[in-house]
């Protein structure tokens, strides 16, 4: 164990971006809170370009050094708390900067400064929960150390949850006590694991653990309550249930938010415990079963979304199946010969199937919202005529999917071609098979509902409400993004 | 000394464990609340044998913070209980 | 055995018996006061295990104020749970209950398993504790070592709080928080919500003061002026805020905004974020910990007290 | 004089331990609700009474002995209240509680 | 058998029993109790940890014991929330259940 040194500046150059990415939204959140309802809307859009030009100069430092460390308190591990930041946390960071301006922009007509008669209510919770599942989230992709972390996922929870039941009906408050049940659950045993692992060797930090942990029952033992808690809270099957009717029945800004981002964070913990502090632990048999859970997630949230009536639960099924494939990563990234998870294509195709999603799912609950909105429902048979009645949001919709489908040149398609090429590099055809079978089935969903929105009026149709053209251009510049993203190459 | 004052805090927490017998048993609120009561009661004495038993001053804070919230409960306690009231008794809850 | 270790197998047995009872009674209310005389042992147990700083927080929040939050609820939802007569059936219970007894003995096992002597960073706190200024090591390691974690979880006390208010019905945001007492009348509860505050509030700060260097701090001490707070609204004494109050939200977010605002500072004049220079750090964490407690003790009442619920004018 | 110390607080302490059983008894045994209130509020009253009392010899130092007096003061002033207002509930659920 | 042990038992037991009563009990609020004797199971496993760490005159490591009162602290918030959407829940008529179907009981309300 190395020496506590008193006060050590044990910080890279730069590294203040790091307190800056986490401290930056605490502020806002605070400010927001104390300027009441009317200034809540204004303090967080003014917030959310510095906050992206944060998370921008955070990847740039990355992409100079290749990482970024810094002990706050200059205590150095164990006893302090270090944050770190490589690619993958840069990457996360700005598609979290991104999404989460996306959706404050958006939400404007919704939650904006309250009008007369209304209370003000939703306007201070919306953009109170959206700073703080922000600043939780940039905490999940920076902080290093397991306890840090766990408050990270809390906080991310308590920011969460309101925004499923912004409406106060009493199914979209079912559905956020239920996600709340299976978070804290999960958060609880994840704290389990961190007991045990503290107890055996006097450390939460990642990057301590990697030098000491042995194989062993306290250290599987940690590892696997830890890895079911942060499974049930990124909903991979057969843990998903909470997430269709929490995701499908929140507004369409928050929906954008939770399906897109808030289950990456638990994911991005998963990555770090197992790629950072535990490399040397995974073994074969643990792997695919990881992986299998991730496959049985492609094929059921993709059959489930097949079959739904109503636009917002598709999508939101359609979650439940991508969240499948950022899961293969384990076992395509398990090098055999030498029993470690080896940074690779596998994770690389995990990180871009993360941030890609993340945009394209962004768009596409974002277009559904404003899809509902111009008809009044959001029935998948009714959709006729839509596409004359509103081409942008079909349009950023269409192309989300492209990227959801895995169609070149979209950042779905680079993800999905790193996952298939490492699969035929190791051997393991059946995960490529699954892969490839999840894009048809993908497919299958999204063109059914084209071909009804391209469909003409089946009905009668009750008569469209607008919807402001600025509204529109969030989706599809998400959705853009995207599809373009693959055309970028490489990640910062 | 030392062993003569732990005996007599488990001696307070045993006789403590009895009377939570009316805990389980009801039969009526008033009668957890008392129950309950005397736990906060019997939980500040044995907090204060044990503590000056060992010689820990600190002892002495925590059983003044028990001593404040054990009230502060029991009032908490009695607002159930009387809430409870408005409803005919639950009388389902003997084992 | 040592005469010590019956006096704790003793408290190890009921504080599972409280447990269990909790989880097995059949009406709520009975199940709430077992979950709160369960609270007040494993206090007991905390002494035990020599952390005086931990037994204090179990007591002030595991007997007083989530005691009074369960009971509310409890009192609230007790007709509707009546008609609740679903439960799994037997089979399915007996696998629960065999699985949960398996992941007890694997956790058990895991547990005795541990290596000895145990890793400790006992040695490494103390040996820097002097530069905190601080003389109790626990206070040591939430407002320096991993302050950024205290920071952190007094803003997720602030963010459930929007959570918690959040749920008030629209009529309601404009609307107090709903709390009186059913003997809110009575002079007898009037009078112990006259005599028993100033103690609490003389012993709250007590134990902030304290905390510098014995066992307490300004959490625990937050804990017992928020009881005391809810005992003067459930008495009728005073009203609680409407929750659009200006001086409220600036109250509630003063303790985390001084605690980041002192944290950022740092990063100019001791080298690090959070970070104290030596000279100081004692007085600035003392200068924290007051507008802290202040927050601590507003949101904690206001926890309990659940969102805005009765409308009334401006 | 410390031996004499050391037998005031075995009495004292026993004593006090005596009447929380005694305390104990009557709330088991008793028949109605009111009777095991009267007989629990003397109990655990004189009871911790008592033990305060025992222990104050025990306390090492003056600000200490003010703290366990505090600890009684405060346990018998909410003993008072609540033990009232148990009362009231007890009176409201009639005489069958 | 020491007291860490013992207490390590009792955690783990405190675990288990927690768990049990969140699998079984149909009624949020008791499964809201669960989760908080789950909880405090784990903060329990800590202090054995901590206690099995008392080093350097000190009777336990402090740096465990501080994670557990920041637990205590994050268990109360979730627990102030879980209570209020549940109490939410009941007023819109939403029942004390997760149950979709079966439960009648919401529609009417307790006077409180």
């Amino acid at each position: 164990m190395p020496p506590t040194e008193a006060l050590a500046a044990g910080a890279s150059a730069g590294g203040g971006w790091l307190v800056a990415s986490i401290a930056w939204p605490i502020i806002a959140l605070l400010l927001v809170i104390a300027g009441g309802e009317r200034l809540a809307a204004r303090v967080g859009v003014l917030a959310l370009p510095i906050g992206l030009a944060i998370a921008a100069a955070v990847a740039l430092q990355v992409g100079g050094s290749g990482e970024l460390v810094y002990n706050v308190g200059g205590w150095a591990p164990p006893l302090g708390i270090a944050l770190r930041a490589d690619g993958l946390s840069a990457a996360m960071l700005l598609v979290t900067a991104i999404v989460a301006g996306g959706s404050g922009i958006y939400a404007l007509a919704d939650f904006g400064p309250p009008r007369a008669g209304s209370s003000g209510r939703t306007s201070l919770a919306f953009w109170a929960s959206l700073l703080g599942a922000w600043a939780a989230l940039n905490l999940a992709f920076l902080g290093n150390d397991l306890f840090n972390l766990y408050v990270a996922l809390e906080m991310l929870t308590f920011a969460a949850v309101p925004l499923v039941c912004l409406d106060g009906r009493a199914e979209t408050l079912k559905a956020a006590l239920r996600y709340l049940l299976y978070a804290l659950v999960g958060s609880v045993l994840y704290l389990l694991g961190a007991v045990l692992l503290y107890g055996a060797y006097g450390t939460l930090d990642l990057g301590l653990l990697a030098t000491v942990a042995q194989p062993g029952p306290a250290t599987w033992a940690a590892a696997a309550l830890m890895t079911a808690g942060l499974l049930a809270k990124t909903a991979l099957f057969p843990l998903h249930l909470w997430l269709p009717p929490a995701h499908a029945g929140a507004p369409p800004a928050a929906s954008a938010v939770l399906s897109a981002l808030v289950v990456k964070g638990s994911f991005f913990i998963v990555l770090r415990l197992w790629f950072e502090a535990l490399p040397g632990l995974g073994s074969a048999a643990a792997m695919q079963l990881i992986g299998l859970l991730g496959a049985g997630a492609i094929l059921y949230g993709s059959a489930l979304a097949l079959r739904q009536t109503r636009l917002k639960l598709l999508v939101a099924y359609s979650t439940v199946a991508q969240i499948g494939y950022l899961f293969l990563v384990f076992p395509l990234a398990f090098d055999a010969a030498s029993g470690r998870l080896a940074a690779g294509a596998a994770l690389m195709g995990g990180l871009l199937q993360a941030v890609s999603h993340a945009l394209a799912k962004a768009a596409m609950f974002m277009s559904a919202g404003l899809i509902a909105v111009t008809l009044g429902h959001d029935r998948i048979a009714d959709l006729g005529g839509l596409a004359r009645a509103r081409p942008t949001s079909l349009l950023a919709f269409a192309l989300a999917g492209v990227s959801l489908v895995g169609l070149p040149p979209s950042g779905g398609f680079a993800a999905k071609w790193l996952l298939l090429s490492a699969a035929v590099a190791t051997g393991q055809w059946w995960w490529a098979v699954v892969i490839v079978l999840g894009g048809l089935l993908t497919g299958a969903y999204l063109v059914l509902v084209l071909m009804r929105a391209l469909d003409e009026p089946t009905a009668p149709a009750a008569p469209l409400q607008p919807v402001a053209a600025w509204r529109e251009a969030v989706p599809l510049v998400l959705a853009l993004l995207a599809v373009f993203m693959g055309l970028a190459g490489v990640l910062p | 000394m030392t062993e003569f004052l732990l005996a007599a805090a488990a001696a307070v927490l045993i006789t403590v464990a009895l009377g939570m017998v009316r805990i389980l048993r009801g039969p009526g609120a008033a009668d957890r609340v008392m129950a309950a009561q005397l736990l906060g009661t019997g939980g500040v004495a044995a907090l204060l044998l044990s503590g000056i038993a060992r010689g820990r001053p600190a002892s002495l804070d925590l059983a003044l913070t028990l001593a404040v919230l054990a009230a502060f409960a029991s009032i908490a306690f009695v607002k159930g209980a009387a809430l409870g009231q408005d409803e005919p008794p639950a009388r389902d809850d003997t084992p | 055995m040592s005469f010590e270790l019956n006096y704790e197998l003793l408290v190890g047995l009921l504080v599972l018996t409280t447990a269990a009872w909790s989880v097995a009674a059949r009406d709520s209310y009975s199940a709430t006061v077992g979950f709160v005389s369960y609270g007040l042992l494993l206090a007991i147990v905390w002494m035990q295990l020599q952390a005086v700083d931990v037994a204090l927080t179990e007591v002030a929040i595991g007997s007083g104020l989530t005691g009074l939050l369960l009971l509310g609820a409890a009192a609230r939802l007790r007709a509707t749970e009546r008609r609740i007569v679903a439960r799994p059936s037997i089979a399915l219970r007996t696998l629960a209950a065999l699985a949960c007894a398996g992941i007890s003995v694997a956790l058990a096992a895991t547990v005795l398993s541990l290596p000895q002597p145990a890793p400790s960073l006992a040695a490494e706190a103390l040996a820097a504790l002097p530069a905190t200024g601080l003389g109790n090591p626990v206070n040591g390691v939430l407002m320096a070592f991993r302050a950024f974690d205290t920071l952190l979880e007094k803003v997720v006390l602030v963010l459930s709080l929007v959570g918690v208010w959040s749920l008030a019905p629209d009529l309601g945001w404009a609307g107090r928080p709903r709390l009186l007492h059913p003997f809110a009348d009575d002079g007898v509860l009037k009078f112990l919500a006259r005599t028993l505050p100033p103690l609490g509030l003389l012993l709250g700060l007590h134990l902030m003061w304290n905390g510098a260097d014995e066992p307490g701090g300004a959490f625990q001490g937050a804990t017992v002026l928020a009881a005391m707070w809810l005992l003067v609204l459930m008495a009728g004494l005073g009203e609680a805020p409407q929750v659009r109050a200006r001086w409220l939200r600036v109250a509630a977010v003063a303790g985390p905004a001084t605690f980041l605002a002192v944290g950022l500072a740092g990063m100019g004049i001791a080298g690090a974020f959070l970070a104290y220079p030596e000279s100081h750090a004692k007085a600035l964490i003392l200068f924290v910990e007051v507008p802290m407690m202040l927050t601590i003790a507003l949101v904690l009442a206001l926890l309990v007290a659940g969102p805005p619920e009765r409308t009334e004018g401006p | 004089m410390s031996a004499l110390l050391d037998l005031f607080t075995i009495v004292a302490v026993s004593a006090g331990v005596l009447f929380f059983l005694a305390g104990v008894v009557g709330l088991l045994r008793f028949p109605d609700a009111l009777t095991r209130l009267h007989a629990l509020t003397k109990a655990d009253n004189v009871g911790l009474g008592l033990i305060v009392a025992g222990l104050l010899p025990q306390a090492g130092s003056v600000l200490a002995a003010l703290k366990l007096l505090l600890v009684w003061l405060t346990v018998l002033l909410a003993g008072a209240t609540v033990g009232q207002l148990i009362a009231r509930v007890a009176r409201r659920a009639g005489p069958s509680a | 058998m020491n007291p860490t042990t013992l207490f390590g038992l009792c955690g783990a037991a405190l675990v288990g029993i927690g768990l049990y009563g969140l699998l079984t009990d149909p009624r949020l609020l008791r499964k809201i109790i669960a989760f908080n004797l789950v909880g405090s199971g784990v903060f329990l496993l800590f202090g054995v940890v901590a206690r099995r760490g008392a080093d350097a005159g000190l009777g336990g490591d402090p740096v465990p014991q501080a994670l557990v009162i920041t637990g205590i602290v994050v268990a109360f918030s979730a627990t102030a929330l879980a209570v209020a959407l549940l109490l939410r829940l009941h007023d819109a008529g939403g029942g004390a259940t997760l149950d979709d179907g079966a439960d009648s009981a919401g529609k009417d309300r307790s006077p409180s």
